[in-house]
């Protein structure tokens, strides 16, 4: 297989062209994504090379955008919805969850919906309290929807085929701040990284760190330092939130008998509280001290570049929550 | 709208028949529905067609049965019954029975038949209608010349979903044909208290889009105005935005007990006198077409049927339990357990 | 203090009338709550009462009822908005909480919402799954908003009042299960009951279920039959979601070592995970077993009651959690 | 639209100065937002309103200012610096110091002035109109005769609750004016990419609203559309919606550097030739009511107005870490800590 070293944005763009190649099924609807080649750029030269059939500027109507791809896959095509943001999927989640989670159970079984929407979740810099929601979350809350989180760009490569074979709707949340990142990518033979399977991204003997998408990054920088102190920090990245891989993330904390969560979604009723409690429940024997969490701050997100920082959780926040394990 | 005189009737009387028979058996249908319910062998929401019949019957003799795709809200029992769907299932799903269209799990309000192009059985109001703009964007994008009819209520003619939907139709010239179903009523508020202006075609003016006011009681009405617009919509590509006028015979839901909250016995009494079912028996007997003893004979058999259905939906066993977890992925279970 | 016995239904209606009485900035508004009397007839006899410039019907437009209402509330006056069901306040969660929720930190403070969403929550009764949503534990997400969700009809009368005398956007959970519930109501003084004071409704020893809303009375009668077995049940009765009375709660964890978080919710994601992981971190040298957790089962809710009973949690299902515990 | 030759002009050379001014300041004060958005000392979205002046001099001097209320997206300086609100607090809000509007919690898109019926500057496209219409709904229901001003991009003119607002406003008759400010692009995207219809106006029609289509670049033609308009609904109270033409001049966003993607430099070049301040100008010297030397004079002191306002704003502090929790509620805190 060949090995290419490619940004995010353009391992997903990659895995969007040859999967539009593959399938004339395969077309990307969204706002901006054609003639301005997408705010992120994540579908930048798309418009030119398959023009306007199938790479297609919508008016900015959330609802109506994820409803008329919904209404489209019913009939066998398989769309891919570019959110802006994800922030912006708050609109239409009525159209995501009671119409496309949803069909397949109501229907019984007689039609599925096989819908990718994809955009980045979080904070960005300064975009404000409207633009920098975590919405994953609330998501892996949904049955009938699956929600992957990747943190690599070789990931993002390979969970996006995935998700587009997927025959059930998927929520796939990037991260502005993942976009311009470099990883080895393994290309050309359409690489696909199943669902449903945790990551351990670094291993370690004392603590576990449970994190995805961004937030792994900030959980290995910590790791990182928490090594100069004499911590070994084991990092497991989630990548899909639902399905859930329990047991990777479960072995890991036998090991290791402490855990912290980290996700960059308010910390309170944030995912990272499911992670923590199943962890709670089924590791109860194995813990030395309580399942740590690190969220962002309860606030809507402010502005100012100093305030926003102090939301989002960096790695010294990582490293106080560890060290606050007994 | 019309006048019903004007109308040139081509269809053969075995035609006309078969859709008189068809506005008996929704309406035989939707008694025994409303019957279950009150046995409690229902349960939830359940809306009847009860005055309605001529919509339904109009617009799916107006396509190409099979090929053409339909969608509508929670008011669906009459589309998949003409669509030739076998109605013990239809009945088997409004009792919450393992022979349902879908097994129990979907109800009165969400019946499917997929097969047949019957997309639904929707329960958020106007929520439905950008999911019909996308059947049709997916047959043209395919290349394909089906047409989609999705209807909608009046009161979902507010909804905001259904303004985007319009927009995108027209942008794209998508093959749908949105036919609002104005029976003056959503659930206990009369059409001038949630409607601006209550000519509801009006609504496709401002996206370009051709729209129409037409009537729903007559039924050789329905089937000059359907089969007019759905050639267009299928020559042209384009939507078009309809707004029939009818009536809602019956409560708002089978649990609607109080229909005098919102409208006088006076007002349905006048209402009534425009029923589809008795206009065409009207017709048909000023046109020798039929003999009362005929409509009668035909009447009773189709209560038998009716009867009949009913009684065999009822041999079906509920759900199994393990079904719960079923059908939620197409591939995997959800999180099992409490 | 005259004490009625009053339905959970009267009780709120009663508060109604007395707020609106008392303040004409108070109005109601939503769908058919006017001339039709309100579909679970929380509202009959308002419209009567009041007319149609204080109980407005509308059309069934969530986003705008919300967006409007909040509107209005920017200029001082305090709507109270009936959502028919919680269902379908899914429609407007980017007014509420774009718009609502977050206005006040936006401004730095210049303007605030005092806007009431009530309305029932949760499963009724075959009424499928677009129709049987529980939205509290997405509210209870969200900083900027207040979520409460009262059991009893004293609760909801004076819950009610506090919801709307406060200055900020109130998420008021009612329930299906809950309007024909009886209860002696301390009417006539205006009795108000402040947010974030949980309650033990059934004091025990042996273990604490805590739960909210409908949850309260199946915990109650898990606690009933548990005691049958010799076993001595606590209820700690949440009433407010955000804030959360973690005190209460940790107390009564620290008296009994063991807990159950009880909620008709999608268990997995729910808020009962971070009720439950909230315990595992605070009282972790306390609990004497993994702090168990009863949730709705992660389906769409499905349409015959025989699968619905299923989904919805009872009191067998609580008693089999407890006896899971350790 | 009527000609500007047919406007009777009625401002005394002293209000016609200044407008002039006014117009002035707010490009002097977007190009600094610009500025400082290159140098880094705002960040996040900003959007000037460069090329669009003359529509909100022009309607923000038809309403009683201080008493009638205004609502606007993220494109949301030039409001608050007519109605005179602190030229400081608003750039300190851009650039996110504890001096700004909002402490430098809101940034450029969103601006409040409460005390000024200023209500935002909101994110969310389309999502205040619904706001919008509430004002209205809340001076109505107090029995007060303020009329609310509700701006919107064209790109927001589809968004579904706009409609759902626009039927309540004309439900219920509430005093709101609801101004689509066409200025041909939402975002990288052309009207006609994005409108099925690009006669925006007529979205009023469907709900029998009054409903108008005009020109957004000569000042006095604004001005004289603003007074009727805003006449007749304080007098009727009843809503209008107006589609304003106008041009964005700048990119979207200050980050937009890639106009060239979605429009060419010669179209660029036509419509800046429409640049309401020329206009303006030429008007004054054509009337002899200023000289190019006054014009110079009062530019060059505008300048040094906006370098001012920069600098002062440029003073004040960052936001104070303690400040991350307040304004979260009025009467408690959220949860603290990560
Ligand atoms: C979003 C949403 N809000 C409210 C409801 C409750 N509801 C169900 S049907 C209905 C009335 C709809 O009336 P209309 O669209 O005219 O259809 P009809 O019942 O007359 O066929 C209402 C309010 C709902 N199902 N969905
Ligand atoms: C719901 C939503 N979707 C997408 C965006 C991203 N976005 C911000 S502004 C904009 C274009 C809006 O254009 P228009 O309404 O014409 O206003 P203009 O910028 O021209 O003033 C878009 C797509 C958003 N802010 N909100
Ligand atoms: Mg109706
Ligand atoms: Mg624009």
């Amino acid at each position: 297989m060949p090995i290419e070293t490619l940004t995010y944005r353009e391992a997903i763009r990659t895995c969007i062209i040859e999967e539009m190649d593959a399938d004339d099924n395969v077309f990307v609807m969204g706002e901006d994504i054609g003639r301005y080649q997408g705010t992120f750029r994540v579908t930048q030269g798309l418009f030119d090379k398959y023009g306007p059939r199938r790479i297609i500027d919508t008016p900015i109507v959330e609802p109506g955008i994820v409803g008329i791809a919904t209404g489209a896959a019913m009939t066998g095509l398989r769309p891919i919805v570019e959110m802006m943001t994800m922030s912006f999927s708050i609109l239409a989640l009525d159209q995501t969850i009671n119409h496309a989670a949803k069909m397949y159970y109501m229907t019984g079984g007689q039609v599925s919906v096989p819908l990718v929407i994809r955009g980045p979740g979080g904070a960005a810099n300064q975009l404000s309290a409207q633009h920098s929601h975590s919405m994953e979350g609330w998501y892996a809350h949904v049955p009938g929807l699956k929600v992957v989180a990747p943190a690599f760009a070789e990931d993002a490569y390979g969970m996006l085929r995935t998700a587009i074979a997927d025959d059930n709707p998927v929520i796939f949340t990037e991260n502005p701040g993942l976009y311009a990142m470099k990883g080895e990518v393994r290309t050309g033979e359409k690489l696909s990284i199943p669902f449903g399977k945790a990551n351990v991204v670094r291993e370690g003997t004392d603590l576990s760190l449970i994190a995805y998408s961004r937030m792994v990054h900030v959980s290995l920088a910590a790791a990182e330092k928490l090594a100069e102190q004499g911590i070994s920090a084991e990092v497991v990245d989630v990548r899909s939130l639902l399905p859930l891989d329990e047991e990777t993330i479960f072995n890991s904390v036998r090991k290791t008998h402490r855990a912290v969560v980290v996700y960059e979604d308010w910390k309170s009723g944030g995912f990272g509280a499911e992670i923590a409690s199943r962890i709670g429940e089924h590791c109860f024997d194995d813990l030395d001290a309580p399942v740590g969490r690190v969220g962002g701050l309860n606030v809507p997100m402010p502005y100012v570049r100093s305030l926003e920082l102090l939301c989002i959780p960096n790695e010294n926040d990582v490293i106080e929550a560890v060290q606050k394990l007994k | 709208m019309a006048k019903p005189a004007q109308i040139e009737i081509k269809d053969s009387p075995a035609d006309i028949e078969r859709y008189y028979r068809e506005m008996l058996e929704i309406r035989a249908f939707e008694n025994r529905c409303n019957m279950v319910y009150r046995q409690g062998k229902a349960g939830g929401y359940l809306h009847v067609y009860i005055g309605m019949e001529a919509t339904a019957v109009g617009w799916l003799h107006a396509i190409r049965q099979g090929y053409d795709y339909i969608i509508t809200a929670y008011r669906d029992h009459a589309q998949p019954l003409l669509l030739g769907t076998d109605p013990v299932k239809i009945m088997a799903e409004i009792m919450g029975r393992k022979d349902g269209l879908s097994k129990g799990k979907g109800g009165s309000m969400h019946l499917y038949d997929i097969s047949r192009g019957f997309f639904g059985g929707w329960g958020i109001v106007g929520g439905h209608t950008p999911l019909g703009a996308g059947l049709a964007f997916g047959s043209k994008y395919k290349g394909e010349d089906r047409v989609t009819l999705c209807f909608l209520g009046d009161g979902a003619a507010n909804a905001g979903v259904f303004f985007e939907s319009l927009n995108m139709a027209a942008l794209w010239d998508l093959p749908v044909i949105f036919i609002i179903e104005n029976n003056e009523f959503a659930m206990g508020t009369r059409l001038e208290y949630h409607a601006a202006d209550t000519e509801l075609h009006k609504r496709g003016f401002p996206f370009g889009m051709k729209h129409e006011r037409v009537d729903g009681m007559d039924l050789f009405q329905v089937l000059s105005d359907a089969r007019r617009i759905v050639d267009y919509v299928r020559t042209e590509q384009k939507p078009v935005l309809i707004e029939i006028m009818n009536y809602r015979f019956a409560g708002h839901g089978a649990a609607d007990n109080d229909r005098q909250l919102y409208r006088t016995k006076e007002e349905e009494e006048e209402n009534f006198q425009r029923d589809p079912i008795k206009r065409l028996e009207k017709y048909l007997l000023d046109n020798n077409l039929m003999t009362q003893e005929k409509m009668e004979a035909i009447e009773a058999e189709i209560e038998d049927w009716a009867d009949n259905v009913l009684a065999e939906a009822d041999k079906s066993p509920f759900a199994d339990p393990s079904e719960v977890y079923t059908d939620v992925y197409t591939d995997m279970m959800p999180e099992v357990g409490h």
